[in-house]
Formats: C-alpha cells, structure tokens, sequence
C-alpha cells in the first residue's frame, strides 16, 4: 500500500474532477431558465455556510473567531434559504398551464 | 337617400357595380337601392337575389333616377341624360383633364367622385378598385397567356420527353405585375421581372421570381407609389438593354403604365421578331397604347409568328369577383362618407375628408 | 454509532450528487422543480453531517445564525416582487461572498491561535478571501444598478483597464507576502484592495448586460466557496464551489451567446465596446425600453400553448419563410396546440401576397383566417408570432390620429397573452411609422432573419439537448 | 427506308406526327424522311425547320407514298387510298372492336400498329401516347376551366374582400386525372378527387389534394392498370355518394374513361342544377359519352348556369408540346422495331417483340 | 528532486485530464484525431509517472513485456485487414479483462505475502477479478462470432436467464467468502464462474447486435480497471477506470437508439426477443446482408461531400417531403456542396409528378436534370440520395431479362461512390421487383419516413451536439 | 484540521465524479465514429497496464507473481499499443477529402 497522498493534492483532483462536471452540467439549458438556474446556483453556493459552521462552532477558537463565524452562519444563511426559496417561487410562476 | 345600379353598356363589360351581398349591407345601413333588371346577369348575379338582398328591380331610367348612382365603367351621354340633376356619381372617368363628358355632369349639377384619383395611402387602400380591378387583371392575364402559349408553362420531365419551363418576363411590378408574376410561378413558369421603380427588386424576390436588372442612369420613382416618365435617353436605353432579355421570353407580359400619359414602349417590332414561334405577348397597357407598338387594343393578333393580346378588359373575364371586390370598394368608400342620421343616412361635407376631397370634383360654385 | 468523518465524508458525498443532479435538472423545464428539491435536500443532508462533525461543539451562536439567516432570507424571499428577482439575486450574492471573507479571516485566527498556519493554507486563505471579497462589492455594485440606487450607466474613464491590472497586482503582491509572513496587516490590506476591485471590475458595465454578470458574480462566489474548500480541506466545498463555479462561468458564457455579446467584453467592464457602432440590434432595442428574446424563450412558451396566431407579413415573403412555418405550425400541431394565421388584407405588397406564399407552401386553408374572422380570437390566444409583418399589427393605426395609417383596420395582436415579432432591425414597415405594440409590456422581439429565425424554432422544437 | 409524316387533317388537329428535332434523329439512323408541306405549321414548326433537320418536303401524295407513314389521327378512306400498299402504319385507329377502316388497310396488305394497344408495362411507357396526350389534357383542361370560371381559382384575401379558393373535384385519378389535380393545385384551388381504382388514394394525397372515399362494396381496378366497368348496383350507389360532394364544387374536371365502353356518367343533371350559378364542368370523356349527360362533344354550352365543356381534343391545344411528345413517343417505339442493316434501318420481326406484337394487325396470312 | 507520490499523482491527474479530453476529442470529426493523440500523451504520462515510482524496482519483467507488447500490438494492429477492426478491437477486450484478472490475483498473492490483507481490499480484489473474467471471456466469445470461428445465430435455450441468475449468485456468494477467509479455492472458483457467465452473457446475442456488445464489453472493461484501482488504492485507474466504464455504457445505449434496440434486449442477451414480429426494419435487412445506416451516417458523408444528388420517387411526394428537401439543398449548397436532383422520366405517379412538386417547394430549375443529362455525373458524385424512389434506380433493369422492367433506362445511382436510400421498409416500388441495388457495396438503407428522415438531417446539419 | 479520512472513501469520491464525467463525454459523438470511439475506450482502459507494473515490478512479491504481472503487462501493452494505432487509422480512414 502506498504511502498516503499530501491532502491538498486530494483536495485537488476533487477540485479538477468537479470542475468538468460543472463544465457540462449546464450545457442545453434552456434560456428561460437561467434566471432560476442563477438563483440556484446561487443558493448552492450558499455552501460556504459548512464552512462557517465550522468557524462559529469550535469554541476554542475564541469569541471573536466565533463572533465572526456566527455573521458568516447568518449571511450564509439568508443566501441558503432566500436563495432555495426564490428559485422555488420562480419555478413555480414557470408552471405553465396544463391540458 | 336612394342609391342606383344600373346595367354597365360599354360592350363586352360584364361587371356590375355592387353585388347582392353588398346590397344586403346598403340597404342594412337603411339606403334604398334600386337595381336595374338584369345589371348582375353576366357577372354571375341573378335579379332574384338583389331582390332578396333588398333591392328594387327597375328599368333603366329609374336606375339613373338616384341621389347616388354607382357605376363601373365610364357614362356616356345618353347616360348623363338619365341621371338624375344634382346627384351625386361614384365610377370610373377613365379620362385625364379634357373630357368631354364632364362638363355635361357638372352642367347637371352633378357632383363626381372620380375614383382613378382615389389617394394612395394606407386608409383608401380599402376603397381603391383600380388595385383591386389590376390585381384581377394580373391574375387573369397569366391564365389567358397559358390558354394561348401552345406549350407547357411548368417544367416536365417525362417518358414522352422534357418540357422545359416557360420563360414568363413580366414588365412592370405593380399590382398588377406582381399578381401576374405570382400566378405565373404557381403555373410553374420560370419567370423574370422588370420594373422601373428601384423598390420593387425586393417585391419581385419575395414572389421568387427573379428580377432584370438594368441600369438606367436614373429612377423611375414617382409620386404616391407610381412610376413617372422617364427622359428619352433612359427610355433607349431601357429598350436596348432589356431586348436580349425579352427575345429569350416565351410569354411576355406587360404591366406599365404611367398615369395619363402614353404607356411606355418596352417591347420593340425588333424583339418580337427574334421571339420564339409560338411566344405570347399579353399587353395590359393595351387601352394606353400598348407597351408594344403591334398591339391592338381588344384585339388578339399574331405578328412575325407571335400572339398578341391586346384585351383592354380583364377584369371582365372574371366578372363575379371583380365586381365582388368593385361593390366592396365602393361600400367601404360610402362608409367614410356618411353619417347615420334620424332619417336614414346623410352626406357629410365630402371636402373634408381628405379622400373624398382628392377625388371630388364640382362645379365651382 | 460514533459518527466519524468517515460518515461524515459520505454524507458529503451524498450531498455533492444531490447538487449535481439538481443544477442538472434545472437545465429543463419539465424537470426543475424536481431539480431545486434535489439541491435543497443535498443543502440539508450537508448541514446536518456538519453539525454533527467533533468539531463543531458549541451550537449557541450557530443556531442563533442559522435562526436568524433562515428568518431573513424566507422573509424576504416570499415579499419579493417578481420583478425585483434580479436585485435580490445580486444582494444574496453579496452575502456568500462576504461570508466567504469572514470565513477565510476566522480560519486564520483560529489556525493562528492553535499554530496550524502554513504557507499553503495561508495561500488558500487569500485565494478564498480576495475572491469572497470581489464577489462582495461586486454584488453590492450589481445590486445598486439594478435597484435604482446607482445610475445603470456603464461608469467608464480611462485608464480603467490598467487601474484594475495595478490594483490586481498589487493585491496578489499582498497574497504573496501574506502567505509567507501570515501577517495581519497584509490580510487586511488585501481583503480591502479585493473590495476596491470588485467596484471597479463592475461599475463599467451597462444595465443590458447585468443578467450575464449577476451570472458571473455567481461563478465568483463559487470559487470562493471552493478556495474555502481547499482552506478547510473540505471536499464538499471544493465539488460543489468548483461545480457552481465552472458551470456559472459557462452559463455566463451561454447567456452571451444568446444576447450575442462578447464574454470578454461584459466580464472586463466594457472592452472594446467603447465604441457604439457594432451595437447590436438588441442592445439598441433594450436602450428603447424594447424587450428582446431568444428563440428558445418563443418556443418555450409555444410548445404547450393552447393557441398560437401566426401573423405573417412582408417580411415572411422578404425571407421566404413560408416552407419553414409551415414546418412550425405542424410541428405546433403536433404537441396538440391550435395553430391558425391570421392574414391582414394589405399585408404584404401585393393583394393576396400573404395566400400565394402559404398556398405555395401548402398550409391548409381552413388554417388561414382573414381579418374580421380572427380579430376577436385574439384575446384567448397564448402567443402571438408576427413573422415579418409590422404596420398591419401597429395600434397607432387605432389609437394616434396624426398617424399616416389612422384608420386602417388592424390585426389586435396586442390583445394576446404574449407577442413575439420575428424581425431584423428596429426599423419600421411600409409607412415608416414607429410601431407601438413594440413597447408594449407582453412584446418581445426576436432579431434576425425570419426563415433563419422559424427555423432555429423547428430545430428546438424538434429536440436537442439530453 | 422512308417514313411519310402527312398534314393531320381531321377538323380542329393542330398536331403533327413527328417534330424537326426527332426528323433529325430518324434521318441520323439513316431513314428517309418525306414530310407533307404545311404539316407542323399549326403546332409552331415551320416547314424550313424540317428541311433543316434533313427531310424532303413533298405534296400530300408524296407524304403517303412511303414505307412507315407516321400519323396522329384515324385515316379516312382517301388517306388510305394514298397509302403505299404494304407498307407499315402507326398511329391511333381510335376505335375498339369493328371499324370500317381498318378490312380496307388490311385489304391494301398494309400492316398496323394500333397505339391505343400499347401495353401498359413500364418498358412501354416511353411509347405509349396515350400517356402523354391524357397527361397534356389533364393540364389544358383545368387552365380551360380556370379561364371560363368568373372567379379566382386561388385564395386571396385583399383589401376589397376576401376570394375563397375554389373547389375543385376531378373524378378519374388516371395520368390526365392526376395532371389536373396537379394544375388545379398549383393554381391554389382546394382539390379533391375521386377515382374507383382504390390504390390512387395515396397518388392523390401525394400531390397534396383530397381523396373523396365512397363505399361502393366493390373495387374498380381492371386489368394492365385500367378501371373495369362497375356493376349496375355500384353505379347507382356511386352516382348518389358523389352527388353531394359535387353539388359543392365549382369546378369539376371529369376523366373517368373504361378502354372501349361507354364513359360512366358521374355527374348528373340533378348536380348541375345544384351547382352554383358560374361553375365550369370540363368532361375529358366528351368523346365517349361524357361524364355529364349533359355535356355536347366538340362544343361549350351552358346549362343551369353552368358551363360544360365538351371539348374532345385538349392536346390539340397545346399542339407545340403535345406533337414534340407524340413524336417521341413514336420514335421510341420505332428504335424496339428497327436494326441497323447495311442498307440502312431494316424492320425486324414485329410479333418478336411484346410490344409490337401486342399493338400489331395484319390480314391473317 | 525525488521522485514522490506527490509528483506521481499529479503526473495521473495530468494524464487523466488529458483521457477526458481525448475522449471529447471523438465525439466529433474536427477534433477526433487531436482527440486520440491526447489519449496517447495520456498514456505515456501515465507509464512514466509509474516507472518512477518507488515500488517498481525491477524493470526486466516490464521492459519485455511492454516490448513483447508493444511489437505484436503494432504489428497486429497495422496488418489488419479495416473490415476485420470488429474483430481486434473485441479480442484486445479480452486482453484487458484477463489483465485485469492477473492483476487481481497478483495483488491477493503480493499481499498475501506481505500481510496487508483485509475483507475491503479483498472485496476490491472480487470486484477486479470477476469484472475483469467477464470481459474475458464475454470478448472471446464476440471475437470468435465475429471471425466466424463461432456462428453468428445467437444461442437460445430455455432456462437461460434462470442458469445466469444461478451462476451469479453463487459468484457473489464465493466472493464474499472470499472476502471474509481470504480462501485461495474461492477466489478460484469465483474466477472460473465469472469465466462462464461471460459465456453465457455473451452467446445468446445475434451478429446484428455485435457492435453494442464490443462497445458494452469495452464498459466492462473500464469497470475493471476501476476495481483494479480500488485495490491497488491508485486514483488514476479509478478516473479512468469509472469514465470508459460509464462513457462505455452511456455509448453502448446511444448506438442501441440509432439502431433502433432496445438496450436491455441487447445487454441481457435476447431478453424478450425471442418473438421475431417485433423485429425492425433494420434487423431484417441486416439478415438479408442489406446494409442499414443512421440519418448522421449520410448526414456525415454528405456535408463535406464535393458533389450530392438527390434522386426522388414516388416516396418522396406520399410522405410531402419536398419542402425539406429544398431546405436539405439548400444547408448542403451552403457548405459548398454542389447539389443536383436528378428526374427520372417516369419518377412517381404520373407525368411530371416530381417537377409539380419540386416547382412547388421552388427548387431552382437549373438544379433538376433529366436522366439523360445527369446519368454521366453518377460516376463522379460522392453521395447519391434516393428519397422514396426504387424502381427508377433499379439495375435489374439493364442486368436482369427476366424482369418485368428489363429495358427500361434507370438513373444509374448505383455508380456514385455512396448510394443512401430513404424508404420505410424492404418492399418493393411499383413494379413489384427487388432493387438489386440494395444488395451493392456502396449502398445504405436508412429506414423510416422520408419527410421524417429528412428533417433528421436537416436538424443534425444545422448543428446539434456541442 | 480534520483527521485523515479513509483512503478508500477518497477513492470512491473520485468514483463518483469520474462516473459523471463519463456520463457526459460522450453526449452527442456523431454516429460515424462510434467505432473509433469504442477503439479509443478500448485503448485508454489498457490503463490497466499501471497496475500490472505495480505487480510486475516488485521483486519482493516473488517470482510468481512477478510472472503473473509480466503476463498481465504483456496483455496490457498489446491493447495499448494496438487500440491507439487502430484508432489511429480508423481516424485516418475518416478523414475526408479537402476541398
Ligand atoms: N398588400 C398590398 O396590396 C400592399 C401594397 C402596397 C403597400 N402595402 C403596404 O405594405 C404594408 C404591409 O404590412 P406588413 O406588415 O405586411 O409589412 P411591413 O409593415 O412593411 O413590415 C414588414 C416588416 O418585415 C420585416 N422584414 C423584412 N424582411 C425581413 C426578413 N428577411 N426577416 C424578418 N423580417 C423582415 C421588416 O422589418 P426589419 O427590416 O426590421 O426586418 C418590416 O418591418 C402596409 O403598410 C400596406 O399598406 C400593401
Ligand atoms: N410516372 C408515371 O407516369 C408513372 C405512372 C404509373 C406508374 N409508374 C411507375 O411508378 C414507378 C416509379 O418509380 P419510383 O422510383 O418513383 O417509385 P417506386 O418504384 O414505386 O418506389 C417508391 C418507393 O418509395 C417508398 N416510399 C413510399 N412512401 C414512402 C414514405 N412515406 N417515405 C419514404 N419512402 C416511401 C416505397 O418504399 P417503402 O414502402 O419501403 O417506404 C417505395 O419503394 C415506376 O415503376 C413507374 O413505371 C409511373
Ligand atoms: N393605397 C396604397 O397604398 C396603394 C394602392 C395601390 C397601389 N399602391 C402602390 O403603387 C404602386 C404602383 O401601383 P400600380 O400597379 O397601380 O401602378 P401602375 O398601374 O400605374 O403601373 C404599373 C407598374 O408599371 C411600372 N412602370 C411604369 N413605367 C415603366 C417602365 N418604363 N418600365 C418598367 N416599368 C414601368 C410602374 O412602376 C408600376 O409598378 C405599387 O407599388 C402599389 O403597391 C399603393
Ligand atoms: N406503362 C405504364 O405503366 C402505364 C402507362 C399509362 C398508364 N398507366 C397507369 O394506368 C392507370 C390508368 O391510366 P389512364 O389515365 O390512361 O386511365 P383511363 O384514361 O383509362 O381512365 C382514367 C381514370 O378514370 C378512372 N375511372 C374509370 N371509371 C371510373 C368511375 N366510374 N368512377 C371514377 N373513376 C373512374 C380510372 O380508374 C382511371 O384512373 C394509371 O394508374 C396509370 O398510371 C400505366
């Protein structure tokens, strides 16, 4: 068994491996989707709220460190929930009619 | 207010100036109509069914006997005699400036509505019957040069042989033109086109016909859409270039006028001559002198092998819709000129709008 | 069961194909909602395994956040006007951007006070923190062009593009020295020079091309996300910043495209499009307040109308379009749509010019309608598709009576749901009379050539995309 | 060997039996070719173009004094006394069965080759004229009605009113039947059509018009491609499905022919009473009957204000085209029946081939 | 510098890279030979970067087996005959599933030796060892159909779905015996079942299906490699191994679809097939030694063709097609190929029938030849279509006195380099005679509606794909 | 910093991404060069051949094993080496005349 790997070079095959799949998951959207397709990527990108949760949840840290984590939990959190329900709201005024 | 519909008289007019559907309307809008016996016979319309429509049979006298009488072809003197003093006329003078009959309307206390100078804008497009009666003409004309071309127009390939497609050239693309240019692409002829006015290149594509290109040295762009004369040396010119052009042509058709002035000659002797035997030359300009010197007006003649049709009235040969989109015209035009009143409809000041002002004409009082 | 980083790994492996599969599914309308509920479930699964993870331990001020965020964000998200998405997509933006810069700067301090720093964390940190930090004045910018708050002008001097290289430079000096020192003064000089270029990167870019940069903003805050990611050595940050990242940069891309911009241009705040002349036939429209659309978006509303008028004009003939609409309305038909021309009597240049080419093209009579008959259909009718035609739809023919077309009857398809004209240029019909409908708030025009046009619509009608 | 291409002379022929361009190639396999003076004039081939082509031009009795006289119509008794004894005719006998003409062609030992008996296999079919002259009519026929019909034949919506596009129903799907549905359409009429044979369903939908389907609980194909005579109980059901559809219509074009029978009538009196006043009927079976009972061969009448036309010789109409392919035709077939001797062409045993044997009559010998 | 895994893996993330972007190099025409060079550097990268590594000590081995290799690969690969390819690229199968085999078993033997086993590498060490066993003989199997060596007819027996469902059970069962006891006998016997199943897999399928199963087998193979990687814990064969397995798939399905089978049908081994009324159109000619193609075949010989001439019959004007037709003539004249249709005197139904409606979808005239004059041009064109026509292009005409069309002149089509046929069926024209030339070389049948098949082509050269 | 996650984990991570880039390489190939392609795959899976060199070239694991790995490099090469080449003159073939 070899020896184990430095983890930022893991860190980057992830990295280049998630940069392809983002490269085509997009391709053949529709145009009268991008705007929620913005919002939700947007909404994913709320992401970085695991990384404040990281931040504001070692209280070892000190409390500035969590003070500063416990902002970025908020604004990450907006974006998480307003982001999640504004693409929901569009997606439904793109409901179209049935027959 | 009455309104008369007399039998047209000018030989071999089977038009009639309002149809029963037409009548139908008139009378709905509470006109009285009177109906001479048998005016829609030829064009396919039985007395029975004016009847029906509302209208009253009468004779002639009391078809003239009107407030408004509505005709298709220019009155003679007998008819001026009938009509009633003071009336109002709506029909075609088919005359410019001097004019004879004229003045005997206006001695009558006549007012005229000549409808050759109805405007060309958007809002009279409705009412304009020399549109709609040259659009009939286009069409009927390609149907007359396919009767008489001894040949197949489309191109077919068979057992028995090819025929190859006919070479229509079309001069002249206005309404008429550009319907005789269409109906000849239905028909499956090759056809070419040639027009004066810069602006109707584009037209001709958008038939998918395939528009001459000449240079002229100068454009043949009038006022109010139509074409204007050209200078001597760009007519030469005109006929020099297009003569190679036009001998290649099987069926010529020729569109051009100019208004009150002599058609333009386009198709020399000379290019008749090199035409094809068997070739057909349909001349719409006929009644202006033809846009080919050898053709007589209401006449069809052959010369150096070709046939030349020199009919003056198509619009006669398809009588039923011709005179269907005349009445129709005619309804729209006395729309815009009455207004509903208590005791039926009145007359407004006919100077005021400024489409029957253009076409008005009065004595001077 | 302990739950491990293992477990925790998984999750966020599971996560990671929620998020995937979700953008995946927005990429088509039948399966978006399906898609957002992917994401969101993905969002969750993540933050659980988070919460759960040894070292998060004191949960007072995460819950007071997350309470606080989830508050806000539905509050504001449900009030929105529908209109006033693009503002708060920008505003939101700003926040991830901004969180990204608290989070690198809390990583410091905290690696600081354990003696964890390293260069290669310190240079993942900056990475995070200048790209959180331009994402956040950028969107601040956004959204004050969008709101109103800020002329949506584009903001242009010279020297603007090498202002931005200095500055950027300089940044990346500061990176540099940061990540060898790990001193403070740097990081903040840095975080703040990030601020500076992400005003300056925006500001010169005009309100027409804000959609694509909002777009772009995005595919910042992923990276942002994924910087974090390699900080944190979390690899659920780095796929899915690096996915969001990557697929808003195309998405970016994609949307010029179909506005027919350059991306260089829009992303470099108006390279090159200093001067005027190659304006685009949209670009000018949008300066008149006229809404321009895709093929797509014409299709999209199409394919499941109940009706849709087609209105043909001179310009259909121009084009030759009639072979090419007469594929749509079958194809139309096909889905089950009523599909009817309406034929104005002097559309075209020629009386029955319109009944030649459709004859020719051999669309059945009983589908093409004149004037009197259709007029009153209009109101029930999904879309509208003016294909070439212009004056024979203009309202000034009704409602302005200095108008040289005053009185001509006219073909109502304002009274529709939704209008699209197929033309090439904001020019006028035959009369040269400026047409109102165009600004009407249910037009949109598709610029190009009709035959080219119909055809992109038969194309996308038939398929493409997986 | 010489070939004799004599005037056409029946009353209204405009046709001629061979043109310059297939003169050209029969006197390049080393025929002599003797043409009547006059012969094509009528269908636009002037004498000196024969001339041109290498043929000699002689009187009448020059013309018939020859070993293959090529000929268009039925000869009468003077042409046959003309004819050079024993030597070969091609051309139409136009009859079926007992027929005075042909015992005194026999008695003169000539042989025949009777085009109507050309079989109908596809190795035929660039030799069979009854194609080629059906598929003509089938154009003429409806550029006839569309000239004698008062309206558009296409749509067309105009300021002045809106023209439906007229109905057109052509009865007999055969090669003329299926050329007018063709033209009509081309003309923008809205076509449907009707044949007994039923697999013309599909040819008809494959030009784009509508196939009327009535039950008559029997079929009507017959053999080598022709109908067979229904049954008197299908005719009648026939006549009472087709009546309502034909009351519609405004132009009917009617080919239904049976080989050597009476032409089935399709469309009664009581129709053309029910037909709106202006429609045009044009009965391509004029000569066997008529489709119409009320049609009169030869002639134009008017009937319930309807014009039938009875005319019986379309291709004579487009004598140009229709002579060109007459011609090929013929020398298509004349290629099968000839070998290249040394002294030039010799014929080769016509009951060898298929062709020739089926269309071939001597005297029993 | 030592050489560390550090270095190695980035030197595989390099070279995964560069297989990803080689393999998106294939999927089009432009980029494909670029593509396969790619995949090479790749591969060379890839060796290299594992030569140096510390764990390969002793190079004799390699050096003569990458050399024994190397020769007879090259040699194989350049002396065999391109009809054969089917061939060699299903026997080069097989050599990787035994590969894969070897080296799972290497490793268990290594391992073993060394102590490092446990129940997930041996899991792994299954996984390899029964995928790679599959491959193996499920490859020699489609290699000897192929080349004859074994019938074509798939091999049908009842109970066969049950006898695989059997053999894989007891295949995972030992497995995880194996997995749990490390027992050499199981390892064995899992091998020796796995060897069977690829028998059994693999014989039941028809000739016709043969390349989906090379390309399903290619799959296998990835997968694999993939285990492989598993075990030896070496990221770039799991890259590698997961995106030929998964692209393998993804294609085996695509090449399913546009031959109109059904996937599971094919992969299973007949499932459902048994009743032969389903059977398509293409499957049929295929029995008969009538080639069948894909509207992208024609498409993608057409559109840089030099010369294209269209031959329409009576098919053509049932299924309406001309106004397609025009808009085919009319991409192809676009890409500067030179467009002719070519009119057979007795084309259709009636005289002319052809002219009426080509005028009517206004195809310029000088583009219609009659036979006569195009007849000399077949034997310079490079693609001949024949839309719905069949006897006019029929060379029994010339070559067979016994049939009814003997000596009728035909449009010889058969001459052009590539003769495509758009019909919906086997059957006949008219005069009820088979076309021989369905039975040439250089001819393709493309089945299906010829208005339908036409707008295929239209869509796919106006684009599509990305 | 978080402790190290298990190795096989991060495989089946890199798993995971690598299928979806499979997924979507080979969207929309044009049909004419589905041979090709399945002679590329057919290539680039000889990656096997890594693996037989780990096995081949470790003298420690006995000569045995050494063979088994020598075998399974001889295999592999010839895939190698003969999946380009064939491609290669697939591609060849495929290229079309120039105008
Ligand atoms: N029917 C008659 O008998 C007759 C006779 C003479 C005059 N007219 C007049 O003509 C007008 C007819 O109205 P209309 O609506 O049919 O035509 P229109 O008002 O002239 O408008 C036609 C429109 O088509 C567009 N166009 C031109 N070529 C195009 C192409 N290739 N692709 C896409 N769009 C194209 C033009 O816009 P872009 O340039 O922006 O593309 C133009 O605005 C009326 O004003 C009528 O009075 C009619
Ligand atoms: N021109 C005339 O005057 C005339 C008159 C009478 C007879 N004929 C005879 O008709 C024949 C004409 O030859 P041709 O080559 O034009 O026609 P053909 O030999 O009859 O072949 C037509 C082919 O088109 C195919 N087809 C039919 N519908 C189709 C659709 N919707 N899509 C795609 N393909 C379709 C049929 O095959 P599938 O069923 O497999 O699709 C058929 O094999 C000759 O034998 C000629 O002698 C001609
Ligand atoms: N209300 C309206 O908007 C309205 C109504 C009717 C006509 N028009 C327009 O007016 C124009 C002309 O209409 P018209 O058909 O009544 O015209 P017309 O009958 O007066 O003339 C027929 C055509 O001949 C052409 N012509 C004249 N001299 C020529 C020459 N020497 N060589 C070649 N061509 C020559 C003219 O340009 C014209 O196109 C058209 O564009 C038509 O659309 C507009
Ligand atoms: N060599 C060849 O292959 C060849 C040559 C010529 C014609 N044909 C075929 O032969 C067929 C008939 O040719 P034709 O035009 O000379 O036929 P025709 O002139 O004898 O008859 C015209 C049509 O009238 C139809 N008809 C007869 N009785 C009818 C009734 N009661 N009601 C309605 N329709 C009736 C017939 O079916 C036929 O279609 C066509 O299909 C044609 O394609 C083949």
């Amino acid at each position: 068994m070899p020896e184990a790997l430095d983890p930022s070079l893991i860190a980057l095959y992830v990295f280049v491996l998630a940069c392809f799949i983002g490269y085509w998951v997009i391709w053949g959207v529709t145009p009268s989707l991008h705007t929620p397709l913005v919002a939700l990527t947007n909404a994913i990108s709320g992401i970085v709220l695991v990384g404040a949760l990281l931040v504001a949840g070692d209280p070892q840290a000190g409390l500035l460190v969590q003070f500063i984590g416990f902002v970025a939990v908020l604004l990450a959190s907006i974006n998480v929930f307003g982001g999640f329900l504004v693409t929901h709201r569009m997606l439904s005024m793109f409901k179209k009619k049935k027959k | 207010m009455k309104i008369g519909i007399p039998l047209e008289t000018r030989p071999g007019e089977t038009r009639v100036a309002s149809t029963p559907d037409v009548v139908k309307k008139l009378v709905g809008q509470g006109f009285e109509v009177v109906i001479e016996a048998g005016a829609g016979v030829r064009a396919g319309y039985p007395d029975a069914d004016y009847e029906a429509a509302g209208a009253r049979l009468s004779d002639r006298a009391g078809a003239y006997d009107v407030d408004l009488l509505l005709k298709v072809r220019r009155p003679d003197e007998a008819d001026v005699e009938a009509m009633r003093a003071g009336g109002l006329y709506i029909g075609l003078l088919e005359s410019c400036g001097e004019d004879a009959i004229l003045p005997s309307l206006l001695a009558k206390g006549m007012r005229v509505l000549a409808l050759e100078r109805m405007p060309r804008t958007s809002r009279a497009q409705s009412m304009d019957v020399l549109s709609s009666q040259s659009n009939i003409a286009g069409y009927r004309a390609v149907i007359e040069a396919a009767a008489r071309y001894g040949r197949f127009l489309p191109m077919m390939m068979t057992s028995a042989g090819s025929a190859k497609p006919a070479r229509v050239v079309v001069l002249g693309a206005g309404v008429a033109g550009l319907q005789a240019i269409a109906t000849a692409r239905r028909l499956g002829a090759d056809v070419y086109a040639y027009d004066v006015r810069p602006e109707t290149r584009e037209q001709i594509l958008s038939l998918g016909a395939k528009p001459i290109d000449l240079d002229l040295g100068e454009s043949g762009a009038g006022e109010g859409g139509y074409a204007k004369e050209l200078s001597d040396e760009a007519k030469a010119r005109q006929q020099a270039a297009l003569a190679d052009e036009l001998a290649k042509a099987h069926v010529i058709v020729t569109t051009a006028l100019i208004p009150c002035r002599r058609a333009p000659v386009l198709v020399t002797e000379d290019v008749v001559q090199r035409m094809r035997h068997g070739s057909v030359i349909v001349d719409l300009a006929a009644a202006s002198g033809g846009n080919c010197p050898l053709t007589v007006a209401d006449e069809i003649v052959e010369r150096h092998g070709v046939t030349l049709v020199g009919l003056t009235n198509f619009p006669a040969l398809v009588p039923a819709d011709a005179s269907a989109f005349y009445a129709r015209n005619l309804f729209n035009l006395i729309e815009i000129m009455v207004e509903r009143g208590e005791s039926g409809p009145q007359l407004k000041d006919l100077s005021a709008d400024d489409i029957t002002a253009a076409m008005l004409i009065q004595a001077a009082s | 069961m302990e739950f491990t980083v293992n477990h925790q790994a998984l999750a966020y492996l599971v996560a990671a194909i929620l998020f995937i599969l979700g953008l995946k599914g927005l990429t088509h309308p039948a399966s978006a909602r399906r898609g957002n509920l992917y994401a969101m479930f993905g969002m969750v699964i993540a933050i659980v395994a988070t919460l759960l993870a040894r070292e998060v331990q004191s949960y007072g001020f995460i819950i007071a956040g997350i309470a606080g965020g989830a508050i806000i964000g539905a509050v504001v998200a449900l009030r929105i006007q529908m209109t006033a998405m693009p503002q708060l997509v920008a505003a939101l933006h700003s926040f991830v951007g901004l969180a990204a810069v608290l989070v690198g700067i809390g990583t410091f301090l905290h690696h600081q006070h354990l003696g964890l720093l390293n260069a290669v964390l310190m240079g993942e940190i900056s990475a995070g923190v200048v790209i959180g930090a331009i994402t956040f004045t950028g969107s601040v910018i956004a959204f004050g062009k969008l709101q109103g708050l800020l002329s949506g002008a584009p903001v242009k001097f010279a020297g603007q593009h090498l202002l931005n290289a200095v500055i950027g430079a300089l940044t990346i000096a500061l990176a540099v020295h940061f990540a060898m020192t790990g001193s403070l003064l740097s990081l903040a000089l840095m975080t703040v020079l990030a601020l500076v270029i992400g005003v300056t990167l925006i500001i010169p870019i005009g309100g027409a091309d804000m959609p694509v940069i909002i777009s772009m903003l995005n595919s910042y805050s992923g990276w942002a996300a994924a910087a974090t990611g390699f900080t944190l050595h979390n690899n659920l940050l780095i796929i899915v910043g690096a996915i969001v990242g990557c697929s808003g940069a195309i998405l970016s891309f994609i949307m010029c495209k179909a506005m027919n911009r350059s991306i260089i241009n829009v992303v470099f705040g108006g390279f090159g499009s200093d001067s005027s002349a190659g304006e685009s036939a949209g670009a000018q429209a949008a300066e008149q307040g006229i809404k321009s659309a895709a093929v797509e978006d014409a299709v999209y509303w199409m394919e499941d109308a109940g009706k849709v008028i087609i209105v043909p004009g001179y310009g259909m003939a121009v084009s030759q379009a009639q072979h090419a609409l007469k594929e749509l309305a079958e194809l139309l038909g096909a889905r089950g749509v009523e599909v009817k021309f309406a034929i104005h009597p002097v559309a075209g240049r020629m009386p029955g010019h319109m009944n030649v080419l459709l004859a020719e093209a051999d669309i059945p009579y009983d589908q093409v309608l004149e004037m009197d008959e259709i007029n009153p259909e209009f109101p029930g009718t999904d879309v509208v598709l003016v294909v070439g035609a212009n004056d024979v739809v203009n309202p000034a023919a009704k409602e302005d009576k200095s108008s040289p077309i005053y009185g001509m009857p006219i073909l109502e398809a304002g009274r529709a749901r939704q209008v699209y004209f197929l033309k090439r240029s904001m020019r006028p019909g035959y009369s040269g009379v400026d047409n109102l409908l165009f600004y009407q708030d249910n037009t949109y025009l598709v610029f190009g050539d009709a035959k080219d046009t119909i055809e992109g619509m038969n194309t996308a009608l038939k398929g493409g995309g997986h």
